[in-house]
């Protein structure tokens, strides 16, 4: 059980170490390993002090090697192990796309369930700490897009909490995208009780009669900023924190979606063939007889990762968001944009 | 360190520097036998025999099932018995093996049912046998990727305190993958008991040892990563089954990871739908097949008076039953259930699998109704 | 030039041949290497007789590793050349996965400009041949949804061929998707005459003004025999084929969808996230108000490919295709299914 | 091959048991120097002492401007300053140059403006120079990605005809990686004329050499590839430098890669973000500090009377000045200018990027007024 008692305000880093802690207790088989999340704690002191608490045994340095991590997490799970592993920042978990694609999504289906994988693969992931280039990917649709994978993602301390614990857990490997511009976030929970919905279940984070805005991981906190910028204007948006992009919660969107005949979604990653394309495409599919104006896209342009002074131009914030509630059509007039083509270019 | 024992050390981790070797081409034993590995028993050996009759046969089986339509395709290992028998017969039930696709005949030794073995290779499904009752990971496709897996297990046997071992397989032309490296380092770092056995047959489909590798022979890799390592002739069962079962014990001791490099040939072209004449000439094929492991062995062991006319016939008489037995079970249509395809994705289906699990019923359903008609 | 002269049967596989040795002769920067690509002249045998014809220096067997490929690739494009490798298989490019997304699409941009890479990645993707696990991938979405990278798939020999050859002038590193199934399908056509559109562009392959449907590559072909199939049935789909993924001819697709007023997406690829995720979401986007129902897909399931005597169950054909097509509420009855539960699940 | 022959070609691949040294840590010459090397020239060791003292100025300056917060981040070099002037002294400028996040003192020493050389942690944008003017590739920071470009690379020198040599260099954590394997691999197939030169600084951020292998040295790694390897202080400007000339003339002269290991330490944290103290003790770095690079440098060539109190004076003033140069130029606030981040992600923009080059435009355009009310 978690350590802290009664509410007290955590930070995301500290929710997802006292996750980790817990399960190590809880759960003999449950390993930690990667690069630096040993003495030094990790990069980002997510497995701080485990080492020291737990012994090398449960978590332990490896070689550099993304590739390796993952594979040697793949045998020592078909082994009977629970491996949670890290990948130091969303751009250096590629090298490890082969295992990952390969045989994490697919050696249970290979072999009919004989063999399992039960293993964690935790990611701090996506921008806005002024990273240089690598450190900042929204690499959430790679995952999503291969089936065999659950892909999570949380965007609160008491999510990053129960769902790590979900996940390890759960008999399937997972990608474990943590929101890096989340980790210092506080806020008030106490990690003791779950509050906290169950994996695979979307949150209403904010309720609205005018229009849905999905979102997920980091951009949740910007969708509830620009919820509360449109309150100010009479315009009431409910936000839809998705929590696990795999398995999807089509039935949270969908029936928000319903009630308010406008669906906006926002992700930090590039926008095309993102999860809010699959977000879009569903919604559209499922509800469109309910909708007042095409579902809507927020996202980072179709560009390699900014600079540090520039990310603030690529990051979908509060004004874009609002911008596209504008074009959501309440006024009942179709959006001209991509019709004035000239114009746009 | 003093010099004197680095040196010591670094002599201790590189291969002899020619193959290890007890029996030469004609069957005869070699001039001085090598030193630090103990021969074999004549039992074992005969039943190394016994299994590379069967082992050749069902490899030509397969093979000639191609040509039926029974296979789609078929990568041979004739001419790498050796290799594939005393891989297995060096390690205990309770080991780990992790193959690749051409290594089917060191599954049917391990005891894997034919039928089972060929379940990829006939379409049916990815992986015929249950992985975790005979210890043998699926035959693995992606080059090298398996050797991380067989590191892992490895760690995951020691971390519970068991002394099974983990033995890795691949060719030549996988040491080239970033994957082999990372497993060996890991490996050597952690100390995890596995054996990287090295199969160099000379290709990898069309791509000669040459182009693969300027080393003076793959086993100098080991060195890089401090493991120790041993270079074998690939054709000669007696040294083959020599030095992994040597490797195993020094892995199953504690002592950390082994290469053991096995030069061998592929007589057969990459696979039944290969051409290897595009890329090598005939000679060369010819010229190997005078290294025989099969044929080396049994002159080996009649010239030592343990085996016997008898013997061989009673080993092709199985071999043949094996054979036949297959034909007759791989000759019988199978088929396969689509909606199967749902089952194993995760051990819940999503909601979003579920529906696409309707809809392929429903079009199923259809299809039906419509061929009724 | 390309050697054929007038109109006469090409392979895929022969038009994608033709096209290297003419580039090859043209220009003397071109190089292609990759496994096998030698003396066997590909597994696919694309690069058949080149070694022979134009020698080892422009054509040249690597030892056995991808990112190796790609990665020498990168630097000798830096060095002035313009490489065209090969992966063996869709799922066999995937360890090169951080050369590419974390160089191959981000040089130009890291270097503004002063550093370019010409260079094409060929990879003969998709299923319908009856091959193994990994042999099959449907990988386009990885890529497309990669910044940086253009990405292109011919559906018939004469694309294949002028594609091919702009991809290898194009200034940028072009992923170039070669449909497996398609290889040996015969076409007429003269490689000498460009018929093909420029680079970029979408080809209406048939006129419908019932619908519109929007393939690529694969899955061109089905969707052009499921035309021929509901024309029968007095239903006249507009078939569109895309060439290009990116970039992506959003005015042809758009015009299209504005006439007909229905649009359905097929793609070979599991259906999550995928590259028909984009389309869906785009046309909605666009064409919002000339739409009579929902932009539907018809996809690969989100399963990992399946063993070859299922494949026929996992992709889309006319059948599927047809089905879609009924639910594109042609009567003015909007589609109940995702309203039914119970009754899908 | 004969087993003599065969013995030859292996010890012409192995490092020398201990690395190369000519001075001692307190400057004074070995006792016997080390055969096979030429030593520098007075000329070259009084050049490469200049830079040394530049770079070290140059480094404290940039630690400093990243407690100022003029620099988000900066890994430092000191204590590599040996490997980091050796380096790009053995090279010609029309050869390439590849290196890491670490390796911004080797870039000043090549002669790229020290502000350039800082854009990219300064955030402005992700590489200041121009890597085809200068022949330095952008500093990389996916570890040993780099190695294989830095191949490809000297192999299209060769291709061409030209002479150019490649050096990639890297630290002990990326020779893990599958790239850093790879890359020798093609190298040596090839025959490509690169240096691949490993700055082993003891610790990759928190992980010790004994938790990144167990190879006797990394250097054995040379050997599995077929490339000639060797080991050196990488302390001791005069065997670094001595080493890499060698190995840059055997690589030019057309005899393939080389890979050369340096033993050095990093005095500093990984970056001025990292705390140190997690994960090694002072009296460590202490010891090191004895080792220091650039007194022994200094003491050596004074004790040859190759160095007087007034040239140490011109160098320290030289640095000043730099420091000080960069101190101003670091300090004027730049801009970066958003709409750039549309324009070199293809030579010619998609429509889709045209579109959202419209969409920031007008988003700026409405801040621009919302802040002007
Ligand atoms: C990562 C990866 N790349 C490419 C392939 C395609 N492929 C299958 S077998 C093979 C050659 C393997 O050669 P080798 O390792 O020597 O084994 P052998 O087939 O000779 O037993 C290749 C290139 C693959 N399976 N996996
Ligand atoms: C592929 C990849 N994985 C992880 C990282 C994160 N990372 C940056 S530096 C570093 C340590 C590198 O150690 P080493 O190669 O010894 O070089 P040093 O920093 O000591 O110079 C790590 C893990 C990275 N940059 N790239
Ligand atoms: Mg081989
Ligand atoms: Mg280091």
């Amino acid at each position: 059980m978690a350590e802290t008692t009664q509410a007290t305000k955590v930070t995301m880093a500290q929710a997802l170490n006292t996750a980790l802690r817990d399960a190590l207790r809880e759960d003999d088989r449950v390993l930690v390993f990667g690069e630096d999340v040993g003495p030094l704690g990790g990069v980002f002191r997510i497995t701080d002090g485990l080492t020291r608490d737990f012994g090398e045994e449960r978590c332990f340095d490896t070689p550099l090697a993304e590739a390796g991590i993952v594979g040697l997490a793949v045998g020592m799970a078909m082994g009977g192990f629970r491996p949670v592993v890290e990948m130091q920042f969303d751009a250096f978990a590629y090298p490890a796309f082969e295992q990952i694609a390969s045989h994490v999504a697919k050696l249970r289906n290979r072999t009919r369930g004989r063999l399992t994988l039960p293993m964690v693969i935790r990611i701090p992931y996506a921008g806005g700490i002024g990273g240089v280039e690598h450190h900042c990917d929204s690499s959430e649709a790679y995952y999503a897009h291969t089936p065999g994978l659950k892909v999570v993602t949380p965007a609160t301390a008491e999510d990053a909490y129960w769902l790590l614990r979900d996940a390890i857990a759960d008999p399937d490997p997972v990608v474990f995208l943590e929101p890096k511009k989340l980790y210092w976030s506080r806020e008030d929970t106490d990690l003791e009780r779950r509050g906290a919905l169950p994996f695979g279940r979307a949150a209403v984070r904010r309720e609205g009669r005018d229009a849905t805005v999905v979102a997920y991981g980091p951009s949740v906190p910007v969708a509830l900023a620009a919820a509360e910028a449109a309150a100010a204007e009479g315009i009431e948006l409910e936000v839809v924190d998705l929590r696990t992009i795999v398995p999807f919660d089509d039935e949270t969107v969908t029936a928000s979606v319903r009630r308010t005949g406008r669906c906006l979604v926002v992700q930090e990653a590039q926008g095309f063939a993102g999860v809010g394309a699959e977000i879009a495409a569903r919604v559209q599919e499922r509800c469109f007889h309910s909708l007042a104006a095409p579902v809507l896209r927020v996202a980072g342009f179709d560009i390699p990762y900014p600079p540090p002074k520039l990310e603030h131009a690529h990051l979908p914030g509060v004004d874009r968001i609002l911008d596209a509630v504008d074009r959501l059509q309440f006024g009942d007039e179709p959006d001209t944009r991509h019709l004035l083509k000239g114009a746009v270019a | 360190m003093s010099v004197k024992s680095l040196r010591q050390t670094v002599q201790g981790l590189l291969p002899s520097l020619t193959p290890v070797r007890f029996v030469a081409e004609d069957g005869t034993p070699v001039a001085k036998p090598p030193a630090g590995y103990r021969e074999p028993s004549v039992q074992a050996l005969r039943e190394a025999y016994r299994r590379m009759v069967l082992g050749r046969r069902f490899d030509t089986q397969a093979t000639a099932l191609t040509k039926q339509g029974r296979l789609a395709v078929y990568p041979s290992s004739r001419g790498q018995e050796a290799c594939q028998i005393g891989a297995v017969l060096a390690l205990r039930p309770d080991d780990w093996l992790f193959p690749t696709y051409r290594d089917s005949v060191a599954l049917v030794t391990r005891g894997i049912d034919p039928v089972e073995v060929l379940t990829l290779l006939r379409g049916d499904w990815h992986c015929g046998y249950d992985p975790a009752a005979t210890r043998v990971a699926p035959q693995c496709t992606p080059l090298a990727t398996q050797v991380l897996h067989a590191t892992g297990m490895a760690e995951a046997q020691r971390r519970k305190g068991e002394d099974g071992v983990a033995m890795a397989l691949t060719g030549d032309g996988a040491t080239s993958e970033g994957d082999f490296h990372e497993a060996l380092n890991f490996a050597a770092v952690l100390r995890a008991p596995v054996v990287f056995f090295v199969q160099n047959n000379k290709y990898a489909i069309s791509v000669p040892l040459a182009r693969q590798t300027a080393a003076p022979a793959l086993a100098y890799k080991g060195i890089g990563y401090g493991v120790r390592s041993e270079q074998v002739d690939g054709n000669d069962l007696v040294a083959v089954l020599a030095v992994l079962t040597d490797a195993v014990a020094h892995a199953r001791a504690g002592h950390g990871p082994v290469l053991v490099e096995a030069h061998t040939y592929r007589m057969d072209a990459h696979t039944n739908a290969d051409d290897a004449t595009r890329y090598r000439d005939a000679e060369e094929v010819e010229r190997w097949g005078t290294a025989d492991p099969l044929s080396r062995l049994e002159a080996h062991l009649r010239a030592r008076g343990a085996l016997t006319d008898a013997d061989a016939a009673a080993a092709r008489e199985e071999a043949e039953a094996l054979a036949a037995d297959l034909r007759t079970r791989m000759n019988a249509d199978t088929t396969a259930d689509p909606m199967e395809l749902f089952d194993h994705v995760y051990a819940e289906p999503t909601p979003q699998l579920l529906e696409q699990r309707a809809q392929l019923a429903a079009e199923l359903a259809e299809t039906a109704l419509t061929q009724e008609d």
